[in-house]
């Protein structure tokens, strides 16, 4: 199956998407989840975007926490809730919010 | 008489209202006198540690995203009001954000104060010195 | 054109999850999909009506009464979930329905595409 | 004998830690000390009046009223918070009073112990 | 014809409702034919995985000490109407809980369905086969 | 200080513990915190046991979610409502809710 995971938080649900063996899930970075994508810790980027995954973040939830796409990992791709609706019906077969 | 408080903000913002009702409450103590006894005060101020420093990144858009005020707004108010905010060295250097990347003043509407940036041991003797601790 | 169903649960007033499900709402209304939108745990706080705009908190009646004229939109808050907050049908904010569970179910039968926001 | 201060903030309904404060509260005023308990953000919706009690959710509107029947506990909910929620000043709990911020933060000035409940 | 929706459960009982909600939810699939047409339905099943498996601890005295209903209760109620209740066994292994800790049928009240203890593949496959996937 | 720590949960929380540097806190473990007290992974109990606090848990809590006294790490204290008051106002100059 085509999985589209809507990922909201930065402490948590990393240790789902390892066990989700399905075809190239999809990754879209919302909330508190677009930390993964501008943020290092220790010098390291979230050990989240090392996973074999297609990333995106909400550019909405981007700039509200006082971030643009610029700052973006180069493996995370700035999307818009356009975007993610064109998503959620073309991409993937199931979607799920973790 | 003064009782001293300190909010100690380990909570991410938006997420939950912690950080935005932990700044809001803290405001809140400039107007405890009415409550008190004559010369009685309560005095507040805020760290942030942890995930909670990442509330004090600047250029947030929450209202133009969301329609809400941004955390950085509460923030700046506290400046305004001469409170003393507290932000940690070690969990900065962490993410690697310094000064440049975070609201540290309210120069443009007037304040006079600025948030610290302090090792996390000045925090600590700050939580030994106060009465009473408020964490989120 | 699809068909959205959302599932919002526990989500907070006060996190923006709510505000979430209700931007991709009206993003996918805007191109011609349909939306039923589900209320249930704390998530009923939506529902009621009478809300206080205040610019530190989210207030989405605006845009949820928007969505409501386009006719491609439904809104539905759990019934007891509702009650148990105090939230009674007098209560509810004009054009949200009330149903038990099993709408929400029943919603997804048709439904091309379901997001479930089952947590906070 | 003490005085309690307890701050729930964004508890939620559904979750336990409002029914722990309360709880703690009751413990708190059989042993004779005086609790003050300042409800905000999400912990509002304790101060709604109307509540149906459901097995599958906590209600604590029994407990509170034997509390309050005491003399030494009051109970306050943040007027903001309530409004922004649609909680108005007749939608209130009977003898729960709101007041705004400051209230919270003058009862902790002769309150021996502060119990924030500041996060969910 | 038959939609199939799995609930599957990450959530630790009790801090929020998510799992009581997923329960309750999935429960209501039993009477969703009065909005759909003839020999049309919904069938809903439950997983629980990760720390979800909390959740199917057996003697709960939830009622007893905070007078609500306790997880089990639900889970039991799912049982009874015969609902596919299935627990991720490494996750059992991992907790080093065996089903003698566990609530894993409603033989009490009537029930003739068993909860299933099996391999994280077959919750995968179940997660394959369903047309759409409900987390909490 | 003598500080006291409520902590209820258990997948957060336990590194703010190591940083507060204090004369040996009491931590009571209420809610999910609970956990912590009566649950091993692959084998292995908590690694916040490790550190050397103080530790109690609300039997009220054990007892909501399937457990009782006895499945208690030797290191932890049962105790009830009753008992955290005591604590709180005689064993604590501040209590910090985590």
């Amino acid at each position: 199956m085509k999985l589209g995971i809507i990922m909201s938080d930065f402490r948590t649900g990393s240790d789902i998407i390892d066990r989700l063996s399905t075809e190239k899930p999809g990754v879209i970075l919302v909330g508190n989840g677009v930390y993964h994508a501008t943020t290092k810790e220790g010098g390291k980027s979230s050990p989240l975007l090392d996973k074999p995954l297609t990333f995106y973040a909400l550019t909405e939830d981007l700039e509200s926490r006082g971030y643009t796409a610029e700052n973006l990992d180069a493996r995370v791709k700035a999307v818009t809730y356009d975007d993610v609706v064109d998503q959620i019906f073309s991409d993937y077969e199931k979607i799920i919010w973790i | 008489m003064t009782k001293r408080l300190l909010f100690v903000v380990r909570a991410l913002p938006y997420k939950t209202e912690a950080s935005r009702l932990a700044l809001t409450h803290a405001i809140a103590s400039q107007s405890v006198e009415i409550y008190l006894a004559d010369g009685d005060l309560v005095e507040a101020s805020i760290a942030f540690i942890g995930d909670g420093v990442l509330n004090c990144h600047k250029n947030q858009q929450a209202m133009k995203q969301y329609g809400i005020t941004p955390i950085e707004g509460h923030l700046k108010n506290s400046l305004l009001l001469d409170m003393k905010v507290l932000i940690c060295k070690e969990d900065l250097d962490n993410y690697g954000l310094t000064e440049a990347d975070l609201l540290m003043d309210a120069d443009d509407i007037g304040g006079e104060v600025k948030a610290q940036i302090v090792p996390y041991s000045e925090i600590m003797k700050e939580m030994e010195s106060v009465d009473h601790l408020l964490f989120c | 054109m699809g068909k959205l169903t959302i599932g919002c649960f526990s989500s907070l007033v006060g996190s923006l999850s709510l505000d979430f499900a209700v931007k991709l709402s009206e993003a996918a209304v805007k191109k011609g999909h349909k939306v039923d939108f589900w209320l249930s745990g704390n998530a009923t706080m939506l529902s009621k009506a009478g809300q206080k705009a205040f610019k530190d908190y989210s207030h989405l009646e605006k845009t949820v009464k928007e969505l409501l004229t386009t006719g491609n939109f439904q809104i539905t808050a759990c019934e007891a979930c509702a009650e148990a907050r105090g939230y009674h049908k007098e209560d509810t904010l004009e054009g949200c329905k009330r149903h038990s569970m099993d709408w929400y179910l029943a919603s997804t039968f048709d439904a091309d595409r379901v997001l479930h926001m089952g947590g906070d």
